[in-house]
């Protein structure tokens, strides 16, 4: 007999950690975003994606730390309140 | 063909029979003769597997976690001290349902050091999680490690399996062994090929953190493996290892001129020898006497309470002692004969005496087992063979 | 006896509530039993922390399912954490929100104790508003005696400050709130 | 949706802000699938693998606290037996489970060369039981366990030097990496997988919550880690240093300090001196990896 606790791939994926957010998201303005993907790179979720000079946070698992406001070379990245 | 071979190297020689792919090995005394005897059949081509020189037990026990989830078969042995500091691996292999199989030389525990033999080590892992078994000689100990390989591996079990030989007496003394064909292991040993591994080709996590919701049933699946698929497979593959290699193999106890006895001694490891010759030198005087020799300890067979509440007088003799209460063996005896007569009825229960003896390696005489059978007292963890003289007060 | 549900987010100060809540009725000679949402939580992870008390010795050592009382520290954890389905019938909850929680069907109250909290210490201390604000709720608790707690537990600057914010979470809720 | 190439997902436990999540990410999605992850008991390890979830994409196993380094020589040596040794082993901890209980066992990883990738996330403290001093614990830290009071200025010994003792090893590649350079810490992981023998990568992790700084601010403070040449950027190939992150200035080491709570009380008169002991740490950095370009 088994009680298997062995797990399938990235089921955390079901863990949407989003409602973490303390009132703050960022929000990406796409206005002079230069594709440099730095956003995309130092995400600690691992929740950004995108192309070229299109990326966005994805809000069922940003967690508002605001990293990627810091990190963006050109203040292209904003925190809003929710 | 017969051999006459020293312990240790014997069980090396098996072993290597049952192709193990990761091997890893540390040295403690008295067990050293394996692991250095499958170095030297890897070193001259006997043997194709890959040896880890690990720098501690507790890496020499996760190194063949490691690589046993990775999908290959595995060995590792030890004692004493090296035992103890694996045991956090050992109930984490269990946990992993990995099929790990090991054996254990057992030794005296520190402090004092001392690296004579006594089954003291071994308790320390009783409750982990896997199987034990005990050999009596160095033939029961190859023999047992055949199938504690086709019995860990079994998809209805993935438990490790420790085969356990007494230090010094078994691992270092000389019988005639023997050894069987590789193609006979072949035949009786499928390869190893588990479902669930670390593998690339499919990701999987293993040892997750598990919260209350989940635990409880992990080691309630243990249980009921232990107690259900481990407990039925252990007499079919002593059949089976019986027929196919044409050698007795017992699987849980062995029964000793028990058919018309009214007292019966109970033992496991070497000890049993010397029990036995004292039963025949008592039967030669018409004394009932027999031996219930056990070699399955965990699981812990339950008949064992059927098979001793039919006796007047039960002598219970272990090398080992749970400091402050009984041997491990007494109080597992105790509880499976009172379980019987609670669920049987039967009103007449046997007197049942626990006897301490060997430890550290100190010989347990002929005279001093048959002495045991005349004494009328009853106790439940009597010391046999101490010396006042050793003994004194703090100050 | 009965039964306090905290929930927070862990770093939100919810097991020092259910502590000095805890100590403030072992003062006036009740029995009670404080005690953490055991888990390895996460700053900003939801988490709860649980407060037993009553006129006997508390040896019930289980998580509160169904509670008599709850304090809800951050509104946004309140669908989340399905606050409504572990309150009891007559439960009273009061939730740091400044909206309006009647269309649940139970006794929700809404305390602005963010608001408050910045008020007087221009930063986000909604848990000891909270506490105060509760001992209007809950008649068992003296704010007297909670002010004593207090005093035990933090010191110099920062007692100050929780003195107050205890003070001003009572008053908004003596002229706001019937119970 | 989150993109497929990301090996470690989101929906992991980690506070927002965390450096070794970050870092985590990095470094599997650079060694790419075809790699197994053996990790220690830790943050990490609890906060991408609390059941029913898990974050891995690549066969990942944990087993005990201090035994990662010698689960991985069994996979290696698996993996050897099984004629698989493409697969990349990769044996990571925090610094607790790297330096101090797992120490023993890398040690022994290291001795053999074992063809796999140690890796050990450096946030100075044992995190995942809330803020205990490590001995990677820098002096003047302010711990649970070495707590500054009215006798204590903190933590009072200095970090356990991890390069040198691998370097002590013999390990055919050493790097120090951090989150604030991800495309170097990315390369230097590419670049060691395919090296063979025994490769270690040092990587520095701001915590937020550990260290006492809004979690925005992670990447900065790894920054200041470099820039102050607290943490000098390095590669050494079969011992010989290869390269390093040259700076044209040191920026001064309380850049750093002052960011963060735990050192809050080295700016108080009493524990002035402490400065001192890090500063004499960066001239040795400074001198021993030539930082400083010279200035021809």
């Amino acid at each position: 007999m088994f009680a298997k606790m062995i797990l399938p791939s990235a089921t955390g994926l079901k863990n949407k950690t989003g409602s973490w957010r303390m009132g703050k998201k960022p929000k990406f303005l796409h206005k002079n975003c230069t594709g440099c993907r730095m956003c995309y790179l130092i995400c600690p979720e691992g929740c950004v994606s995108g192309s070229k000079k299109n990326y966005d946070a994805n809000l069922d698992y940003c967690k508002g730390c605001g990293m990627c406001v810091e990190i963006c070379p050109v203040k292209d990245i904003i925190m809003v309140e929710e | 063909m017969k051999q006459f071979l020293e312990g240790a190297t014997s069980i090396a020689k098996t072993v290597a029979l049952c192709r193990p792919g990761v091997i890893a090995a540390y040295p403690i005394t008295p067990q050293t003769h394996i692991p250095e005897e499958l170095s030297s059949l890897i070193a001259n081509g006997e043997l194709k597997a890959e040896i880890v020189n690990v720098e501690s037990e507790h890496s020499a026990a996760s190194c063949i976690l490691g690589a046993s989830a990775t999908g290959v078969r595995v060995y590792s042995s030890t004692s004493s001290q090296g035992l103890l500091l694996m045991a956090e691996v050992i109930f984490n292999i269990a946990g992993l349902r990995l099929p790990v199989v090991m054996c254990c030389v057992n030794r005296a525990v520190s402090a004092p050091i001392n690296i004579w033999n006594d089954q003291q080590d071994i308790m320390s892992v009783r409750d982990s999680g896997a199987i034990l078994f005990f050999a009596e000689n160095i033939q029961e100990a190859c023999d047992l490690h055949i199938q504690a390989f086709k019995l860990a591996e079994d998809p209805e079990v993935m438990l490790p399996v420790i085969v356990n030989i007494d230090g010094f007496v078994l691992s270092h003394g000389y019988e005639a062994v023997e050894l069987p064909s590789q193609e006979l292991v072949d035949k009786f040993l499928p390869p190893y090929n588990p479902i669930y591994k670390l593998d690339p080709e499919n990701p999987l996590t293993f040892g997750a953190l598990v919260g209350p919701e989940w635990y409880m049933e992990t080691r309630y699946a243990i249980h009921h493996t232990m107690l259900n698929e481990v407990k039925s497979k252990i007499p079919k593959i002593a059949e089976e290892f019986t027929k196919m290699f044409g050698r007795k193999s017992y699987g849980f106890y062995e029964e000793y001129y028990l058919e018309d006895a009214d007292t019966v001694y109970v033992t496991f490891g070497s000890l049993s020898g010397p029990i036995k010759d004292t039963i025949d030198r008592l039967r030669e005087k018409n004394e009932k006497v027999g031996l219930l020799r056990i070699i399955t300890y965990r699981p812990f067979p339950a008949e064992i309470g059927r098979i001793l509440s039919k006796f007047n007088r039960v002598i219970v003799l272990e090398k080992d002692i749970s400091l402050g209460h009984t041997g491990g063996l007494y109080s597992d005896i105790v509880t499976s004969v009172y379980n019987y007569a609670q669920n049987s009825g039967i009103s007449k229960l046997p007197k049942i005496s626990g006897y301490i003896c060997g430890l550290g390696g100190r010989d347990v005489s002929l005279e001093e087992i048959e002495q045991l059978y005349t004494e009328k007292e009853i106790f439940s963890s009597k010391f046999i063979g101490i010396n006042e003289k050793n003994l004194g007060s703090y100050i | 006896m009965k039964e306090i549900i905290i929930f927070a987010r862990a770093g939100q100060g919810a097991i020092t509530t259910a502590q000095i809540l805890g100590s403030a009725l072992v003062k006036i000679g009740k029995h009670a039993y404080a005690f953490p949402h055991f888990g390895a939580a996460r700053m900003g992870a939801p988490m709860n922390a649980f407060l037993r008390y009553g006129d006997k010795p508390i040896r019930l050592r289980t998580r509160i399912k169904i509670a008599d009382y709850a304090i809800v520290v951050d509104e946004t954890l309140f669908e989340s954490q399905n606050v409504v389905n572990s309150l009891k019938e007559k439960a009273i909850c009061i939730i740091n929100s400044q909206k309006d929680y009647t269309p649940y069907g139970k006794k929700i109250i809404s305390i602005p104790a963010n608001r408050i909290s910045q008020e007087i210490t221009g930063k986000i201390f909604a848990n000891t508003v909270l506490l105060g604000a509760f001992c209007v709720v809950d008649s068992d608790i003296k704010i007297e005696i909670l002010y004593e707690a207090i005093k035990e537990r933090f010191k110099g600057k920062v007692l100050e400050a929780n003195l107050k914010l205890a003070e001003a979470g009572y008053n908004w809720a003596k002229d706001n709130v019937s119970v | 949706m989150i993109d497929e190439k990301i090996l470690f997902t989101p929906g992991h436990t980690a506070c927002a802000g965390c450096g070794q999540s970050l870092a985590a990410r990095l470094v599997i999605d650079a060694a790419g699938p075809n790699t197994i992850v053996v990790n220690n008991t830790g943050c990490l390890e609890v906060f991408s693998t609390g059941y029913p979830y898990t974050s891995w994409r690549v066969p990942f196993i944990h087993s005990l606290f201090e035994n990662a380094a010698a689960v991985a020589s069994g996979i290696e040596k698996a993996l050897k037996y099984l004629g698989k040794t493409d697969v990349n082993v990769i044996a990571q901890a925090g610094d607790g489970g790297f330096a101090d209980i797992g120490f023993q066992a890398f040690s022994g990883l290291w001795e053999r060369g074992h063809n796999v990738l140690s890796i050990c996330y450096d946030n100075e403290a044992y995190m995942n039981t809330g803020i205990q001093r490590s001995g990677t614990s820098p002096v003047g830290a302010n711990t649970g366990t070495s707590p500054v009071g009215r006798n204590s200025y903190g933590n009072i010994t200095w970090k356990k030097n991890l390069i040198d003792i691998a370097l002590a090893h013999r390990c055919s590649y050493i790097a120090t990496a951090t989150i604030c350079y991800p495309v170097d810490l990315q390369n230097k992981v590419k670049k060691a997988i395919k090296i063979k023998g025994a490769k270690f990568i040092y990587i520095f992790a701001p915590c937020p919550l550990g260290w006492g700084y809004d979690p925005s601010l992670s990447i900065k403070i790894a920054e200041l880690a470099v820039e102050t040449g607290l943490f000098p950027l390095i590669e050494y190939e079969n011992g010989v240093l290869t390269k390093v992150k040259k700076l044209k200035e040191l920026k001064p080491i309380e850049e750093f300090l002052k960011l963060q709570k735990r050192f809050q009380h080295l700016f108080q008169e009493e524990n002035k001196h402490l400065l001192q002991i890090w500063e004499d740490f960066i001239k040795v950095n400074v001198e021993k990896y030539q930082i400083l370009e010279k200035s021809n």
